[in-house]
Formats: structure tokens, C-alpha cells, sequence
């Protein structure tokens, strides 16, 4: 570790927005060629200290320094040219656009006043070939899943002669073989001229890529730590402000353990959903499976391995051939609302495209899978929902200055305690997770583990999608595996490990992208 | 749960509720701008009489904008609401004039013609997922032509028809014309299904994120036939008072009725995006169009130059009441 | 009526005539194509009979009157909205040897053989007569339904001509358009009373400009108190006269002014001689004449 | 829908290229349709005569369809294409009939009127932030107004202007009208300006995702204004074209002429939300509108009913062609 001038240097920021003091007197510094990890839990202001850094927000206070001459970039543009680059935690991405299009925006190669495509496309192929991305350039952004698009933003970033690096939960979205392409091209880019700012909540990926750590709390700085001398343990404590059981995986739940009746019983009776040679014609192929009462049932596999596409199925937001029983009864499900009919909930990945209504406020979100429950006579009981937003406010810890907040002023992890909340208040028997902890801090991670663990407890019957296999081996009663949209194996937790689901997992008939072949809908 | 969550928590003491009525407040501030430089300008403006005549103007076009209203909440768009009042009209004249039916009967079945209108809008945007645009500039067209067809190309007359110039030409409310006291009844009818009832929810959810409301359990399909269904009543009703207004129906009417119904909702401050509605904004912004011209005829502006005034007076308001919500949010 | 039912126009035995007026939907356009339709019956021809939807839309009437010609009519009648525009067209129209007869407003061209229409200025200077000698002095407005075509200005202008010219007690304080749109016409009518307290009449320059007064005088209260003149019939107009709340109104023949057309079209065809200009001539009406055998044939419901 | 054994990853061959134009293909095919069955239907109606007729009704609604084309694809919308052009039309008139300035520089100074109204329209939107739909709905009664004040609300004839009438009525390809083959050029250099200039990228860019584009670092505001400026030459060229048609500029025309234009490239499969957008879609929607219209009069079919059958058949053959795309995709 060099003991020079700092690359990048803030001090004494703060930023308020109304109602929220985001920042308050933070500071930071990126030394040449570390990784510095930035955490905290969510809305602690990381985001909102990323954006500072590169021209988006201006600060209401404080100074920032690139190689120790003052700068404020006055918008992203001036921020690339200083060399700073970023990968924002939302995607900023033209949907309509193709890959290429979209990373070389602004940039544009031209000749005689046209642009020039085909070497647009050939520049972006290059910087695929160099990061080792499997894209095509020519694909439209709207194609891609969400792990597609993050590796778009992430090319994007890189395509930038770029001197810092910052980089919002890249890995929120990514499965481990995504994650470690990019620890590889993180570890490319370090040089002793550059640094690396990196957001993330998986402790394992911050012990793994950082130097140093710096902690968030409330919008204050709390301390930054060296990665090699610190315990994770010290770090959660930092972020949280008190000591946590976290982190460490609990072990699988004892399936002989009953909790009283109505418990957990992985073993036998009660299928509460079935699913039966299951096919899209985009990917799935022939994929069954079954769900017990009271049971937790994890979808591991790789990114593009069609587990999302499985519960899009099954919820009938796309088209699909095979049968799907609900309580041993056959059910024609044709949209997510014949779904929900029949009890069955879908928490969406997308949390921005498919799970929030961005322009309203927290109550009208919580409220919308519930609505004609929570009316009276015809007429909407918004008393009601206030009531029931604010139970959920307090029961998920979502930080928010009231619950009349728009959803898209809420830093991303709150976003996704709210479309958490959303299925909580409307109950649903089946309950499908698909990354429900996407961008959720160590600590608040745990709570939504033990709350969905209750909630099987309770009776409920859940499927959680996973990209992180500890998530699913703590919570899962049993691991259905998946490749190439055909299920690969099922396992029983105990009997399960890391190494195994993998294997599973890899288990492919020929070459993989991270493109999709159908549309949505 | 972590504990210092929410420590940041509730600081904002204006409620929800509050900020958005003041919003309106403003745009209704706009509207008294209006009201009070003509009131300078021409001693005759501020008569009741005057006035009167400017609500009497605002109904029609106000009662249409009230169902566009809900249609542009879901970020579709109603291109019909002008020749589909029409053709209310003229079909309210075959029940009553042609077919000799009973009052009620005849009402009822304009506002019938409405939702029928409005069921088959709905049916193109939410089942062949026709663009709305598209869906309801062809039934624009259609209901014109029909409208011909079934009259003839003639003005069916009421003068027969006990009772139907009343309607919208009585005055239940002593000075207050019938016409003007439905358009109000309307739009608290609109206001409340706006803000109140599923329909108008889902209208919100689905504008402000389709996709979305439909992963979220919501029979977007179903609830969008709903919503243009409503619309289209808003529709009938528009023509009901239009054809009592007359005492007849014209089957010519009705063009360019739709691009006025959406700009008095525009102006009022709902997002032709979708997502956002305000049914007293749209109030607010018919009666903003009809002062205008009111005024600017009132002054004898030369016809051309009202145009030009108008044009322009719309630009000036619409960015002062975005500047001081602006400043507010 | 127009199309004719089975086989497109122009493919049967009979001569077929293209109409291509200034409107279709207002009831004037229908009294002319009515007349147009008597005629064909009684001469044996097709008739077909299209519009523009407003007197404005210049090169909509272009357009159809280029699909007229397409269809090789035996004779074409065109009213033009306006005539420079069509002057290629009317070329056209002879080099092909197709007849032209202009009808309701002429044709700066010698191309059409024969021009049925109406004095629109002699006929709003016979508005403003009746309109001088029932008010005698004071304010007055008028209520337009075009500013730009020609019919529309030439009823203003002939009748603002003879108030200036006869009648120097009377001044018109006012004049606003309302494309003929009755509602929009009482809006527009009653912010001109409210303006003018001692307004004493206003001129309305068509049937829906009209009936728009009648409907604003009604509902401001102050039926009686001002003298409405009005243009063209309907039964709005008409029944306004025998209720005493129009004093009269100026009717043209519309449906003399579609006969003498297709009959004029027909003799082109044959060949024979046809007057260069048909007059199809206007009427005063009001309660006392209304019901006269002359008028009441004129007037359209 | 059943397994069809497709595992393996990048299953989709089609290059985008070519998928898009497949679906251009296929809108086109709806065009084809109904030629063949207006063919058949009428013997009058492939006659070069006719189609030159069609070809000529689709130029000037064409050319403003094109410059909303560019506006749509950002996600805006131009209500004041219309009575815009019909302001370029006049002032042209201004230039060369009045002032009697030289051919070329009266149709220069036409297109820059337009760019003038684009420019407006672009500062209202960009820097005022107002809604396309307001700052272009004020635009269309200050350019209506503004043509009818300039032209003393008489038309202005050219008849003196040597050569300006055969702008649009000659024909530098024997057959060809002028009017149409300015359509032709412009389509293409509205498809270029699309598709590879900065111009278009941005704009589409800008309608698929603004605030990602801002962030991107394109000076999204200066681009919006450059954007309306390219759509108001289109508007101008439409103006300069109409006038030369008529041989004179018709100031009361041009009302009606935007929602034409926005239905030609809605129909052309241009999406209102933007983000996609094709100039050959446009011109093909121009076509089929011109076609249907033109087809219909050819068979004589009454004009009331000519509205009802417009209608249905745009439903159709929207509908068709979705599906058709749907299928395909
Ligand atoms: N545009 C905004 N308007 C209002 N409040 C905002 C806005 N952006 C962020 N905030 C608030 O600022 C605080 C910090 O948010 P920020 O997004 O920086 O958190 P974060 O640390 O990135 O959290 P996460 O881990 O959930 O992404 C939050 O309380 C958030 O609600
Ligand atoms: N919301 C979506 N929009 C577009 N495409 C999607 C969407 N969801 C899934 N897909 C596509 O469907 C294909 C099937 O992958 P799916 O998302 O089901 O896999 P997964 O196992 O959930 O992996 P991941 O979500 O990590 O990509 C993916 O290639 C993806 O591109
Ligand atoms: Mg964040
Ligand atoms: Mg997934």
C-alpha cells in the first residue's frame, strides 16, 4: 500500500434532499492502486456519495480532489473526462438501443457526419474479446436479463480511459461465474495510476477484491478499516453500529425438527404446487418439480439458466406449455393475476421494471397486489394502507422520511423491502423470491432469512431464486438445480454443498451468452 | 432488524395530502391570474351573466376531459371523445326523437351508446394491444361515420321531446344552469373514482409501471377495458348535455372536441405519460381555455390574434405552475 | 342517393357526373346533393357527391377532385374552395374533353361552361337591408363561419358594405368566428352581448353561426330584445323564425343550385348550348312569408 | 407452443438488421394488400394517373410525417406540424409574392420559418421543460393565428412568381410530379438523419431513456432542440411544397394535417413512447392512409361510410401487422 497523495479525496461532504440528510460531514480517500471498498447498510449513502464523485449531485458541502488538485465535476460527462468512471448501482441503459450503441452513447465514431456502426460494433466486440464478456454488440439492451445489463454497464465503465473506477453493487445481479470475470477484469485494471471504489454488501467479495474498507453509518463516516487485519465481524459491527450475528452460514435447518404442528416439514405430504414438464419455447425444457406446504425450495444455477424464466412461467407472465397444479388440482394460469387468484405471488428480480411504481409513494406500493381487500363498499380504505404501510416500514427497517416518500427517491435496498412488503400484505400461500435480497445490507439480509423462515413456519410455501448459494443452502429445505433451462438435479440440503450444486449447474450441452431468445410477454 | 434503520424517520411535516392540494391551489392560482386581468380589462367580464356563459362553455368539453382524464392516468391517450360524443348525441336522438322512447329510457341509452364506445376502445388497446392512439383514432373516424349514417347527415331535432331541453338548459339550481351543475356532479363522480376506487388506482398503477401492476396481481387487461368503459360514460354524458344544449343532434359536430378535452387535462397538470391525474386540474384547465377565449372575445381581440394569445398564455401558465411546483417539491 | 349501389359509377351505360362540392356534411351541401340526386333520376345519370369537411381544407378538395377526374366522369360540377388552386386541374379536366360546370362559387377560368351560384354578396347586402330597417340605429355584431373562404368573407363583406354605405346610424361594433359550430357560436355570441350591453342585433353568416346566436340570445334571457338575422334554413332556424326569436334569415336555393347543376352537366354532355352564368337565386324569409308555396320550396328541415 | 429442442444459447440468427427490415417487409405488405384489393375492386384505380394522384395526396402530409417522426422517436409529439406548415406556406408567400424576393432565396426563407417553429418548440421543450404536447399545442394556435394576421386572412397566389409552381408541380422525372419526388428525397434524408446521424441516434436514445441518455453525457437539452429544428425543416419543406401546389398559401388550411401525420407514422409502427422509430414505416403508413382514402372514393363508396371503413381498416391492419411481428420476433 502506497503512503502518497490520495487519488481521489473528499472531505467534509453532506447532501440532503428534502426531508433526508444523505451525507453528512463524509469523508473519503482512494489511494493509487487499492480497491476500497465502501459499505453500509442501506441508505447509509453510498449511492449518494458515488453520485457526488461523478458530477450527478452536487455536494451542499465539502471538497473533493483528484490527484490533489481540487475538482467538481459539473455533470457525468466532465466527471468521464477526468477520468472517473462509474457503474451506477441502477442501470442507466437505453433499452432500445443496441449494446454497442448503448456503451459508445456520446461517442460515436463518424465519418463525413454519419456515424459509423459497424466500427462502433467492432470497438465493442474488441472490449468484449478484451474482458472476456460474452455479448453480442448488436443485441438490443431490451433483450437482455438483468445480469446482461449489468455486464453492459460494466463494459461501458471499462470503455472509458478511465483512472477510478466506482463501481455500486456490480455484483448484486451476477452469479459467482460473472463475479469472478469480474474480479478478474478488476484486478486487470488496478495499476499503480488507478484505484477502484467498490460498493457491495457480500462481505466474502469485499475480503476477496478490497485493501481498505470504509464504513457508512446514517450518512456519517464511521472508519476505515484494512481488509487483511479486519474481521467481517468488525466491519458488520462498524456498518450497524452494535455487534450481529451474521454472515456465517447457520447450516442447513434440521428437516427432522418439527416446530409445533404446522412446522416445516420438508419430508413428505402436502404438495402444494406442482409442476409438471414445464417448456417455453425461448429456453425451458421439461422442467418439473414440486413444492410442499411449509417448505423453502432454492433455484440454484447460473445466470441464464431459466430459473426466472421458470416462475414467469408458472405465473403465467410468459407463455408456456406443461401443467401446474396447485393443491393437486390442475390450474390454467394465463396471467400473473390468475396467479395470484390462485395464491401464488412473484417477488420479480426487476425490481424497478417489474416490482415498483417509481412515481408513488411507499404506501401505494405496499398497497397494490392488496387493493380489493383493503376496500370498503367500493371505495379504497387509504387509511388503511397508510396504517399497513407503516407496520411494514417498521417491521423491514425500510428507511424512508415517511411513508408518503416516492419509492424512487429510496436508496436500492429499501426499493426492494418495499416490493418485499408488497408480497407480505398480500399473503399469498406460494410465495416466489427471485433475488429477494438484491442490493439488502448483511444485516437486513438476515432479518428477511428469518422472516421468510417464519413465514414457512408459518405454513407458507416459498421458492427462493438465488444467485448466491450460501443464500440458498441457509434458507432452502431442498435445491432444485438448473442449466440451460432443464433442471439438472435436485437436492436435499444436507446433502448438499457448494461444489455439488455447481456441478450441477455447469452441467451444459454447448456454449453459453447472456442473451435471451424471447421477449417478455 | 437493525436497530438505527430508523433514526432518520419522519421530518417532513407537510402531509402528503396537504402538498398536493396546494399544487392544485396553484394551478388554480393560474386560472384567478386570468380571471382578475380580465376583470380589469373589461368592466363586463366579471358579470354572472358572463360568467355563466363561461361555464356554460366549459361544460361540454369539461365533461369529455373528465373521462380523458382517466384514460391519459393509464398513459394511453382517447382521440374518440369528440365525434364519440357525437355520436352519443345522435344516437340519443333516435331513441328519443325517432323511436319515441321514454325520457330515462333515452338518457340512459346515450350514456349506453358511451360505454359501448368505451368497451370496444378498450377492447383494441387491452386485448389486440393496439396502441391507443391508433385504437381510439379509428373509432374517432368510425363513430363519425356512423354518426352520418344514422342521422342521415341530418340534425335530429328534440322540439318534440317533453322535458329534454331542460336537462341541460334548467336551472335546478336557481341561476346556475343544469349543464354546468352536471359538469360538476361529473366531476366529483370522476374525482372520487379517480382517487378512491379500484379503477381509478389501477389506471395510476398501470401509468405509472404496466408491467409492474401486472407482475403484481392486477388483471391489467381486464381493469384497462374497465377504465375506457368509465371514460366512455363521461363520453354519453358529454353528448346527452350536448344534444339538450342544442335541443338537437349534429351529426358534423365533433372534431377537434378530443385535441380540446386533452389540453384542458394537460393543463391541468396530468402527465400524458400516465401516472399522474388530477380531476380538479382538469377542471381547472377547461375552465382555463374557456376564460381565455371568453375574455379575449369579451376585449374584441380580433379572432387571429386570440389565437396567438392564447397559444401564448398557455405557455406562460403551464411553466408558472411548473416553476412554483418547482420550487415547492 | 350518391354511389350507386352496384358497380362503381362510370362503368354502367348511363353518363355519370362527379360532384365535388365544399362540404357534405352541413345541411346546405345535403339540400344541393338532394337536388342533384332529383335530377339525376329525372335526366337517367349517376351522380356521385363528395366534400371537404371544412371550407378551409383547400387541398383536401384538390385531392378529391383528382380522383373525380381519375374515375373519367362524363362531366364534372365543382364548387372551388379555391379557385387558383384548382386552375391545372381544370386544364386537365378539358384537355380530357370532360365538361365542367362550377357551381355555388365560380372558377377564375374559362374552363367550366356554365357557373350556377348564389350572389353571396347581393344576398348578405339583402341581410343587412332588413337588418338596417329593423334596427334603425345602434350597435350591431356579426357571428362568421369562415374567415378565409371565399363564401365566408363575401357574406361579411357584402353585408358590412351595405351597413357602411346605407345605413350610417348603425355601426358594427363587432365580428368573431366560430367555424359554424353552434355551440362554439353562442359562447362566441353571447361574449359580444356581454361586451356591447346596448348591442342591438347580430348577423349570422350560416346555419350553425345562426342558430349559435338564437341559442345565446335564448339563454342570456334576451329573447326579443335583439334582432337576429340569419343565413340558410334548417329546423332550428326556421322554428327560431316562427317562434319570433330570428327575425329572418336569407335562404339560398340550394337545391335549385344541384338541379340546374347536374341538368347544366347533362346538356354539356349532349352537347347543346348552355348559359355562361345560372343564378340560383336567394330569398328573404320570415314569419310572414315562411310558409309561402315559393319559400317553403326552398327551405330545407 | 411447444419444445422445439432449440438448447443451446445464441439461438435468435436473425441479425437485428434484418429483423427490422423483415417487419418494414411485412407493414409493407398491408400496404400491398390493399392496393391489390383496390386493383380489383376498381379498374379506374391502377391507373399511372391514380397513382400518381395517391402518390401526390401522400407528399405534403407525407414530408410533416417525416420531421414527426424524428420528434416521436424522442418521446414527444408535434401537434403543430399543420397549421406550422401553413405558416411556412404563407411567409414563403410573403417572400416571393409580396417582397418578390428571388425563387431561391423565398423557399430558404420558408424552410427557415420552419426551422424557426421547430426552434421554439425545442426551447419550450428542452429549457422550459414543458410537455411536447403543450409547447407544440400553443405552437399550433400561434402559428395558426400568426398566418392568418400576416396574410390579412387571404390567401396569397403565386401566380406572378415565375417557376414556383412547378417547385412541386413540374416533373424532373417525366411522370413523376416534383412534390413527389421531394417526398422521396426527404424520406431518405429523414431515414439517414435517423439512423446514422447524431441527430437521430440521440433522439432515439433520448425517447428510450432520457435521463440514462443525460447521464451518458449527451447534452440531452441541446439535442432536443436540435431535433425539433431538423422536424421543422420537414414542416418548412411541407409548407414550400403545399404552396407550390396550390399556387398559392392558404392561410385558414392546415388544421387536422398533425393528426394525419402522427396516425401515418403511429400506422408506420413508430412508437408514441419513442425509442423506435422507421422513416420507411412512416412513409408506408403516408401511403396506406392516401391509399385507403383514394381507393375508397375510386369505388364511390359514400362518404360516411368512406370514414367507418377508414377506421376498421386501420384497426386491421395495425392488428395484422402486429401479429405478423409478434409471430416473427
Ligand atoms: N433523489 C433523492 N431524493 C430524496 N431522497 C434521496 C434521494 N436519493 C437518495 N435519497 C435518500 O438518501 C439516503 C441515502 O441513499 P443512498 O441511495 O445513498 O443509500 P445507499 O447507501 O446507496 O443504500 P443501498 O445500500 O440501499 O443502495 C436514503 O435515505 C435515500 O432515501
Ligand atoms: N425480465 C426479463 N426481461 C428480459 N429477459 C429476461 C427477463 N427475465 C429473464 N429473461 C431472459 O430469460 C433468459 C432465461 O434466464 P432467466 O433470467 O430465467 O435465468 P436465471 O436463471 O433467472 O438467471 P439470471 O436471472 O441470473 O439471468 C435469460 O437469458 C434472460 O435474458
Ligand atoms: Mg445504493
Ligand atoms: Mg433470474
Amino acid at each position: 500500500m502506497t503512503d502518497g497523495p490520495a487519488l481521489l479525496r473528499a472531505t467534509g461532504i453532506s447532501k440532503s434532499f428534502p426531508g433526508v440528510r444523505a451525507l453528512d460531514d463524509v469523508h473519503l480517500d482512494l489511494r493509487p492502486g487499492e480497491v476500497l471498498a465502501l459499505v453500509g447498510e442501506n441508505g447509509a449513502g453510498k449511492s449518494t456519495l458515488l453520485k457526488l464523485l461523478s458530477g450527478i449531485y452536487r455536494p451542499d458541502a465539502g471538497t473533493m480532489e483528484l490527484d490533489g488538485a481540487p475538482m467538481s465535476p459539473a455533470g457525468p460527462r466532465q466527471a468521464n473526462e477526468l477520468g472517473i468512471s462509474v457503474i451506477h448501482q441502477e442501470f442507466h441503459l437505453m433499452p432500445d438501443l443496441t449494446v454497442a450503441q448503448n456503451i459508445f452513447i456520446g461517442r460515436e465514431p463518424r465519418r463525413a457526419g454519419l456515424i459509423r456502426d459497424d466500427e462502433l460494433e467492432r470497438r465493442a466486440a474488441a472490449l468484449f474479446e478484451r474482458l472476456g464478456i460474452p455479448l453480442d454488440p448488436r443485441q438490443p439492451v431490451s433483450h437482455l436479463s438483468v445480469a446482461g445489463q449489468q455486464m453492459v454497464e460494466i463494459a461501458k465503465a471499462l470503455s472509458f480511459d478511465a483512472r477510478v473506477l466506482i463501481m455500486d453493487e456490480p455484483t448484486a445481479a451476477l452469479t459467482e461465474t460473472e463475479v469472478a470475470t469480474l474480479f478478474r477484469i478488476v484486478r486487470d485494471f488496478v495499476s499503480p495510476r488507478t484505484g477502484v471504489i467498490y460498493v457491495s454488501h457480500r462481505m466474502e467479495e469485499i475480503k476477496e477484491i478490497s485493501d481498505r474498507i470504509t464504513v457508512l453509518r446514517d450518512g456519517r463516516y464511521v472508519d476505515t478499516l484494512p481488509t487483511a487485519t479486519t474481521e467481517t465481524r468488525e466491519v458488520i459491527a462498524a456498518m450497524v453500529g452494535r455487534q450481529l450475528e451474521t454472515g456465517v452460514r447457520p447450516g442447513p435447518p434440521d428437516p427432522g425438527a418439527s416446530d409445533g404442528g404446522s412446522g416445516r416439514d420438508g419430508s413428505g405430504h402436502d404438495t402444494v404446487l406442482a409442476v409438471r414438464g414445464l417448456s417455453t419455447r425461448a429456453l425451458l425444457k421439461d422442467v418439473s418439480f414440486e413444492l410442499r406446504r411449509g417448505e423453502i425450495l432454492g433455484f440454484a444455477g447460473l445466470m441464464g439458466a431459466g430459473r426466472t424464466e421458470v416462475a414467469r412461467a408458472i405465473i403465467g407472465a410468459d407463455r408456456s406449455t406443461g401443467v401446474v397444479e396447485v393443491n393437486g388440482r390442475p390450474v390454467t394460469v394465463r396471467s400473473p393475476a390468475d396467479a395470484v387468484r390462485h395464491g401464488i405471488g412473484y417477488l420479480s428480480e426487476d425490481r424497478k421494471r417489474y416490482g415498483l411504481l417509481l412515481d408513488q409513494d411507499v404506501v401505494r406500493n405496499v398497497m397494490l397486489s392488496s387493493l380489493p381487500g383493503l376496500t370498503r363498499g367500493g371505495f379504497v380504505r387509504d387509511a388503511d394502507g397508510r396504517h399497513v404501510a407503516k407496520e411494514m416500514v417498521d417491521r423491514l427497517s425500510i428507511r424512508t422520511p415517511s411513508v408518503a416518500q416516492r419509492t424512487k427517491n429510496l436508496s436500492g435496498g429499501n426499493q426492494q423491502k418495499v416490493v418485499l412488503a408488497k408480497w407480505l400484505v398480500r399473503d399469498c400461500d406460494v410465495l416466489i423470491v427471485d433475488e429477494p435480497t438484491r442490493g439488502i445490507d448483511v444485516g437486513a439480509k438476515d432479518e428477511i432469512y428469518t422472516l421468510l423462515t417464519a413465514l414457512a413456519a408459518q405454513g407458507k410455501s416459498i421458492i427462493v431464486i438465488s444467485s448466491e448459494l450460501p443464500e440458498v443452502l441457509r434458507l432452502a429445505d431442498r435445491i432444485v438445480v438448473m442449466c440451460e433451462g432443464r433442471v439438472t438435479g435436485t437436492l436435499a440440503n444436507a446433502d448438499a454443498d457448494q461444489h455439488q450444486i455447481m456441478e450441477l449447474a455447469t452441467r451444459f450441452g454447448a456454449d453459453r451468452s447472456l442473451v435471451t431468445t424471447g421477449d417478455p410477454e | 432488524m437493525t436497530t438505527s434503520g430508523t433514526t432518520t424517520a419522519p421530518r417532513r411535516t407537510i402531509s402528503f395530502g396537504n402538498r398536493q392540494q396546494l399544487q392544485q391551489l396553484l394551478a388554480f392560482g393560474g386560472l384567478v391570474v386570468i380571471f382578475v386581468f380580465f376583470s380589469v380589462a373589461s368592466p363586463y367580464f366579471l358579470d354572472w351573466a358572463n360568467v355563466k356563459g363561461i361555464l356554460l362553455a366549459t361544460a361540454v368539453t369539461g365533461i369529455m376531459a373528465l373521462g380523458a382524464t382517466l384514460v391519459i392516468a393509464t398513459g394511453g391517450i382517447d382521440l374518440s371523445v369528440g365525434t364519440g360524443m357525437t355520436l352519443c348525441s345522435v344516437m340519443t336522438g333516435v331513441f328519443l326523437a325517432n323511436l319515441g322512447l321514454p325520457l330515462v329510457v333515452g338518457v340512459l341509452g346515450g350514456l349506453a351508446i358511451g360505454a359501448l364506445i368505451g368497451l370496444l376502445n378498450g377492447l383494441n388497446v387491452a386485448y389486440l394491444r393496439l396502441p391507443p392512439f391508433i385504437a381510439t383514432l379509428a373509432m374517432m373516424m368510425v363513430a363519425q361515420g356512423l354518426s352520418l349514417v344514422i342521422s342521415g347527415t341530418k340534425p335530429i331535432y328534440f322540439s318534440d321531446v317533453a322535458g329534454f331541453g331542460q336537462l341541460a338548459g334548467g336551472e335546478l339550481l336557481p341561476g346556475l344552469p343544469n349543464a354546468v351543475l352536471i359538469f360538476f356532479v361529473a366531476a366529483v363522480l370522476a374525482g372520487v373514482t379517480l382517487s378512491k376506487t379500484l379503477t381509478g388506482r389501477y389506471a395510476l398503477s398501470i401509468g405509472s409501471n404496466e408491467e409492474a401492476t401486472a407482475i403484481s396481481g392486477v388483471d391489467v387487461r381486464r381493469w384497462k377495458v374497465v377504465i375506457y368503459v368509465v371514460a366512455g360514460l363521461f363520453t354519453g354524458l358529454a353528448g346527452v348535455v350536448m344534444a339538450s344544449r342544442l335541443n338537437s343532434a349534429q351529426p358534423g359536430l365533433g372534431l377537434g372536441y378530443e385535441l380540446e378535452a386533452i389540453a384542458a387535462v394537460v393543463i391541468g397538470g396530468t402527465s400524458l405519460r400516465g401516472g399522474k391525474a388530477t380531476i380538479l386540474g382538469t377542471v381547472i384547465g377547461a375552465l382555463i381555455m374557456a376564460t381565455l377565449t371568453n375574455g379575449l372575445r369579451i376585449m374584441s381581440i380580433p379572432q387571429e390574434w386570440q389565437k396567438v394569445a392564447v397559444g401564448i398564455v398557455i405557455v406562460l401558465a403551464v411553466y408558472a405552475d411548473m416553476l412554483r411546483r418547482g420550487k415547492e417539491a | 342517393s350518391s354511389g350507386s349501389g352496384g358497380a362503381a359509377p362510370g362503368t354502367g351505360d348511363k353518363p355519370y357526373v362527379a360532384l365535388v362540392s365544399k362540404g357534405f356534411q352541413h345541411q346546405f351541401w345535403q339540400a344541393v346533393k338532394q337536388g342533384a340526386d332529383d335530377a339525376a333520376a329525372e335526366l337517367d345519370v349517376e351522380v356521385t357527391f363528395e366534400g371537404p369537411e371544412t371550407e378551409t381544407e383547400v387541398e383536401k378538395q384538390l385531392t378529391m377532385l383528382q380522383t373525380a377526374l381519375d374515375k373519367s366522369p362524363d362531366a364534372i360540377g365543382y364548387a372551388a374552395l379555391d379557385s387558383e388552386a384548382s386552375i391545372p386541374m381544370m386544364t386537365d379536366a378539358q384537355s380530357r374533353g370532360i365538361p365542367v360546370i362550377a357551381f355555388d362559387s365560380g372558377v377564375d377560368s374559362d374552363v367550366p361552361v356554365t357557373t350556377v351560384s348564389t350572389d353571396n354578396l347581393a344576398a348578405s347586402a339583402e341581410a343587412a337591408k332588413h337588418m338596417a330597417e329593423l334596427v334603425g340605429s345602434g350597435k350591431i355584431a356579426i357571428v362568421g363561419h369562415d374567415q378565409t373562404s371565399q363564401t365566408g368573407q363575401q357574406r361579411v363583406e357584402g353585408f358590412t358594405q351595405y351597413i357602411a354605405e346605407n345605413a350610417p346610424d348603425i355601426e358594427i361594433v363587432d365580428t368573431q368566428y366560430a367555424a359554424g359550430d353552434q355551440l362554439k357560436s353562442a359562447d362566441a355570441a353571447k361574449a359580444i352581448m356581454q361586451a356591447h350591453p346596448d348591442l342591438k342585433g347580430i348577423y349570422g353568416t350560416n346555419e350553425g353561426s345562426a342558430i349559435g346566436v338564437v341559442k345565446a340570445v335564448q339563454e342570456s334571457g334576451r329573447a326579443g330584445e335583439l334582432t337576429v338575422i340569419g343565413f340558410d334554413s334548417g329546423k332550428a332556424q326556421t322554428d327560431a323564425i316562427r317562434d319570433g326569436l330570428m327575425a329572418g334569415a336569407i335562404t339560398q336555393d340550394p337545391i335549385k343550385m344541384g338541379y340546374e347543376t347536374v341538368k347544366a352537366a347533362v346538356a354539356a354532355i349532349d352537347g347543346e348550348e348552355v348559359e355562361p352564368v345560372i343564378d340560383s337565386g336567394f330569398y328573404w324569409y320570415d314569419e310572414t312569408n315562411i310558409d309561402d308555396e315559393e319559400i317553403a320550396a326552398v327551405l330545407y328541415e
